[in-house]
């Protein structure tokens, strides 16, 4: 078997690709409890990074933290060189719990968001019906969220965040109760999708097979109070196969840096 | 069906008269100590399967069987570990491990022995007072093996019981599962629909089809324990079982 | 082995039937569960003496139920056919019955045909409850979303509200007099404690997560109020109104026992006072099927408003 | 939501002396004799206490209801209880009392004031009947709901366990309902309590209904006030009892919110 000798990142500036998300020193605490301590690093314009750690490290505090959802207790994050601002940059968000809203049919989910966009309503029609074809949504756009399975329904929740186009995607366990083979697809749809547009993604997972899979970069946080571990490089050519030597002596690698059992 | 610790045959079941039966025509057999995975995509009648084993859904057309007895109802020799964890929120965990037990009329200071047996056999230690709901979805279906356990059952129906789960903690999970099992030994009926937690856990595996639901292919699987996730032949294995899949799962 | 799959086979028929729902367990998943014992298979004739299967199949059937209504209604008649009990206290079903009708179109003991009194007695429920409704859920929603509101209303709300509106009812007379005007105040005050409480409530429970789903599109904090929390709190804005709406029912019979010159509680009233049991109790059927019905049009309202389909 | 703390207990003390101060520039505005100021109410709350109304104090009337309530809760627990209970349980029960059930629900226990001077006289009878018509039938209507609501799974848990049906009633089904009988027992005192009042109103010479209802005749506000004021400080004295209960005997729920 080959072993995985890391590449050591020290491009921090990002020196010819111009920086998304900038974050400085981020430091979270809730009461006592310290979830994030003193992180920083760069997500660059059109990369897309997956962000690993052990069970309960503070991978969704981060991105909460991003979105201003929650505030930081010191530090800074940055979103195209300015503070974050949701009424200004176009941010998608993916969560892990189920987030369908109840009361809409599919249509009407997948619209949502660009209907508080307020985009004009033929564009709306457009971008959506394109967006059902993409997931696999057509045969369901009559029916409420809560007819439909787990995996169904967060479908519905990418295809919403999707159709908005955003130039920031967050997705938080998206895939978490899916099985492998709507995975692969799903993956290779997000990939897909960034590519066109030229998206960022921040990916948080706890697969490591599908963070090596899709990562142009993996930063690897360690436990609570959660540093970063490594930061993970990966230049393996696409399509990726999951059984390629090169493959599995990276996914073995981020599996011993998260060290959690 | 001589060596088979629980079997069915023909086993059909039907909800409703216009609708394709859930389960149609399913023969199965079980061998005593053997580690058997059902997978399958959602809604293809897993559930319904297990609880006709258990006893808990009478089949339409055919029968189960425990060694030579046909099964007519929930028994002793059949313990079920259950997909949302089923504890008794007015319980505490000694309680509910102990549960079943009173139902066979163990004497108080035997249900506590036993039960903290099997709490500490699952690392639950210093959490036998605690009530499940404070207590994290891993740590709950902790408390779901002991408690199937602790009634001495010589099968035990697992229905995807860690479905719920983060895919760390699951990973943990069935690392311990597999030692627990290996400690005490029984045969075990797992269901689910992760065919790497299949591959991993299983001594064979049926891939089941929906609607209706029957057997579509069946593998043994050779490879020693402890399994690695990346081993290439795991990871061969993985993506035939997942080849023969044609829905999203 | 690549990874990348045709996409063609990926929409599977995934669709939950409602029995596996994931909502609240819905009565006949109980049924099954509870007695699934008892219910036989189709082919387990074996299994049981067909004797014994046909008494249970008996024992089922929902016929049950109109028997025992009809048994019920035979010991009324014969309870006051044999006089066990007077007829200055209890008159039979038969008798109730004569009486309702011949009420519809004479207007002794009470000086007014029974519908006049329904519809005086519906008018000001009606009123006093819609005033309420329009007050006290929009208030009630406010005081759940914006925390402020909420810490300078709720110490004042928590002052009035362990007194039960009933106890209002001679202050309101001594303020208002007998008519209309006090008994709508007191109706209102009635039913603006649950409405309140419950769009408070609903409000409260809307899921973070979906607030959040608006929130990151740019959504002003009206418009996730508007679009996220209100539709969050319609079903326990309804559950409020079905309670406010028994309130004001209950408060209205109340305010009229106690001081009123026409509706259904002012004629049971005057039944007792009569010794006529016949009166109070056409009187008291009416009070009670008006309410029934009262809460089946709310219901209806809610169904229209809320697919049932929607689940939560 | 994420709005700065703000000092909760600066703005509630706030609110409440704001409350008061409209209060009694109100009273200033319209007079005593239509709406007496907070000091008025208490003073005569402590003259009740010590002259009797009608050859009783305050603290005598109180106890005359009260009497009234928990006679009638008890008898309500006893009876509506187990037939809530058994109607959950059993579908044979559900199917034979259901019906009659129905017919006398939508009926409010005050609409049987009437009928119940007609049957038991103005005395204490009619008034601890209404009572108890009013607790019993939500009484029974929760732990229906309890029992007949409980989650399948944890039926099928206990089956699989080895538990006989008398089990799975006393060890499951029971259990499982106590929220829901909890929540009975709560909203059932409340229903008595305003029961008790609206008899009290009705007719009678003792209790605290008829102190309200004697201020009214009287003309005198401040005593009905002061009435109000009692009642309301005895309901909430009650929940809070209540609630504590609640705690010992339920404790796991005590982690919840």
């Amino acid at each position: 078997m080959t072993t995985y000798n890391p590449k050591t990142v020290t491009d921090q500036s990002g020196s010819h690709d111009p920086v998304k998300v900038k974050v400085r020193h981020l430091t979270k605490a809730y009461d006592e409890l310290l979830v994030l301590n003193d992180i920083s690093f760069d997500i660059r314009k059109g990369e897309l990074l997956c962000i690993v750690g052990p069970t309960g490290c503070g991978k969704t505090t981060f991105l909460n933290c991003l979105t201003g959802f929650a505030p930081l207790t010191s530090g800074e994050i940055l979103i195209d060189n300015e503070p974050g601002n949701l009424f200004r940059h176009n941010i998608g968000f993916v969560f892990q719990e189920p987030s369908t809203i109840p009361w809409l049919k599919v249509w009407d989910n997948v619209a949502f968001g660009l209907k508080i966009k307020k985009l004009p309503p033929p564009e709306v029609i457009s971008r959506v019906e394109k967006m059902l074809d993409t997931v696999g949504l057509r045969r369901f756009v009559d029916y409420y969220p809560r007819e439909l399975s787990a995996s169904l329904e967060q479908r519905v929740a990418l295809a919403r965040e999707f159709a908005v186009k955003p130039d920031l995607l967050l997705m938080d366990e998206p895939y978490g109760q899916m099985d492998i083979k709507l995975r692969y697809y799903l993956e290779d749809e997000v990939r897909r999708i960034q590519m066109e547009e030229g998206t960022t993604v921040a990916f948080v997972t706890h697969n490591i097979e599908e963070a090596v899979y899709l990562a142009d970069r993996i930063l690897v946080l360690s436990q609570k109070p959660s540093t970063i571990n490594e930061e993970v490089a990966i230049d393996l050519p696409r399509p990726r196969r999951f059984d390629a030597p090169e493959f599995v002596a990276i996914r073995n690698h981020v599996t011993e840096a998260i060290k959690w059992w | 069906m001589d060596d088979y610790i629980l079997s069915c045959q023909d086993l059909t079941v039907s909800f409703k008269d216009s609708e394709p039966p859930v389960l149609r025509g399913l023969t199965l057999g079980v061998r005593e100590n053997e580690f058997l995975v059902i997978l399958g995509p959602g809604q293809c009648g897993k559930t319904v399967f297990l609880n006709c084993l258990a006893g808990l859904q009478l089949p339409t057309e055919g029968a189960v069987y425990y060694r030579h007895n046909k099964v007519v109802g929930p028994g002793r020799e059949r313990g079920v570990v259950f997909q949302k964890y089923a504890l008794f929120p007015w319980q505490t965990v000694l309680g509910n491990v102990a549960w079943g037990l009173k139902s066979q009329g163990v004497s108080k200071e035997k249900r506590r022995a036993i039960a903290l047996k099997y709490i500490q056999l699952v690392g639950l230690s210093g959490f036998e007072n605690a009530y499940p709901q404070t207590l994290s979805g891993g740590m709950k279906q902790r408390v779901g093996l002991a408690r199937a356990y602790a009634t001495g059952p010589k099968v035990l129906l697992m229905d995807e019981p860690f479905g719920a789960l983060d895919a760390q903690t699951r990973y943990a999970m069935e690392n311990e599962l597999l030692i627990l099992w290996e400690k005490e030994k029984r045969t075990v009926i797992f269901v689910t629909n992760n065919i790497e937690e299949a591959v991993f856990l299983g001594d064979r595996v049926i891939l089941m089809s929906a609607r209706p639901g029957r057997i579509k292919i069946e593998r043994e699987i050779l490879i020693p324990h402890p399994r690695s996730y990346t081993d290439p032949t795991f990871l061969a294995l993985r993506q035939e079982i997942s080849a023969e899949t044609d829905l999203a799962l | 082995m690549s990874k990348t799959d045709p996409t063609s086979e990926v929409v599977g028929p995934e669709i939950l039937s409602q029995r596996m729902g994931r909502g609240s367990p819905s009565p006949s998943s109980i049924e099954l569960s509870t007695s699934a014992q008892l219910a036989p298979p189709k082919d387990r004739g074996g299994s049981k003496s067909g004797l014994l299967y046909f008494f249970h199949q008996f024992l089922r059937r929902e016929y049950l139920s109109i028997i025992s209504l009809i048994v019920f209604l035979l010991a009324w008649e014969g309870v006051c056919y044999f006089k066990i009990i007077g007829p200055y206290q209890l008159v039979p079903p038969t008798t109730v019955l004569k009486v309702f009708i011949l009420k519809l179109t004479q207007v002794n003991p009470d000086g007014a045909y029974l519908w006049a009194h329904a519809l005086s007695s519906l008018g000001l429920a009606l009123l006093g409850f819609l005033g309420a409704a329009l007050i006290g859920v929009p208030l009630g929603l406010f005081m759940g979303w914006y925390t402020r509101l909420n810490l300078v209303v709720r110490p004042i709300f928590d002052l009035i509200r362990p007194i039960p509106p009933i106890a209002w009812i001679p202050l309101a007379i001594l303020w208002l007099g007998i008519g209309v005007k006090a008994k709508a105040y007191i109706i209102f005050l009635a039913s603006f404690v649950p409405c309140v409480i419950n769009s408070f409530t609903g409000i409260r429970l809307t899921n973070p997560i979906l607030a959040r789903v608006a929130r990151v599109h740019g959504a002003s904090d009206f418009t996730v109020f508007l679009k996220i929390g209100l539709p969050s709190a319609i079903p326990m804005i309804f559950n409020g109104l079905r309670l406010s709406l028994n309130a004001a029912w209950t408060t209205l019979v109340a305010a009229e026992l106690v001081a009123a010159s026409q509706g259904l509680g002012f004629m049971i009233q005057m039944g007792r006072r009569l010794a006529r049991p016949d009166i109070v109790i056409v009187g008291m059927l009416t009070i009670g099927v008006l309410g029934a019905l009262l809460s089946w049009g709310l219901s209806k309202a809610e169904s229209h408003f809320v697919s049932s389909r929607r689940l939560t | 939501m994420n709005s700065p703390k703000s000092h909760p207990l600066l703005l509630g003390a706030l609110s409440l002396s704001v409350f008061f101060m409209s209060w009694i520039i109100l009273t200033k505005a319209v007079g005593t004799k239509i709406l007496p100021d907070p000091f008025q109410v208490i003073g005569e709350i402590i003259r009740l206490f010590k002259t009797p109304l009608s050859g009783r104090t305050l603290l005598e009337h109180v106890l005359f209801s009260l009497r009234r309530v928990l006679i009638a809760y008890g008898l309500a627990i006893v009876s509506g209880l187990p037939l809530g209970l058994m109607m959950g349980w059993s579908s044979l029960c559900r199917k034979i009392i259901g019906p009659i059930f129905e017919i006398f629900r939508p009926i409010p226990p005050i609409a049987w004031i009437p009928v119940a001077i007609l049957w038991l006289g103005v005395a204490e009878g009619s008034k601890i009947y209404i009572c108890y018509v009013g607790a019993f039938i939500i009484l029974a209507l929760n732990s229906f709901t309890g029992t007949r609501y409980v989650e399948p799974i944890l039926i099928n848990c206990a089956r699989v366990l080895g538990a006989n049906r008398k089990r799975l009633f006393l060890g499951v089904a029971v259990p499982a309902a106590l929220p829901s009988i909890f929540a009975g027992l709560q909203n059932g005192m409340s229903m008595a309590w305003m029961c008790v009042l609206a008899a009290e109103l009705v007719g009678g010479r003792e209790g605290i209904g008829f102190i309200i209802i004697q201020g009214m005749n009287l003309d005198r506000p401040d005593m009905i006030l002061a009435g109000m004021v009692v009642i309301g400080l005895l309901g909430a004295l009650m929940a809070i009892v209540l609630r504590i209960l609640e705690k010992v005997l339920c404790p796991w729920r005590r982690e919840l919110v």
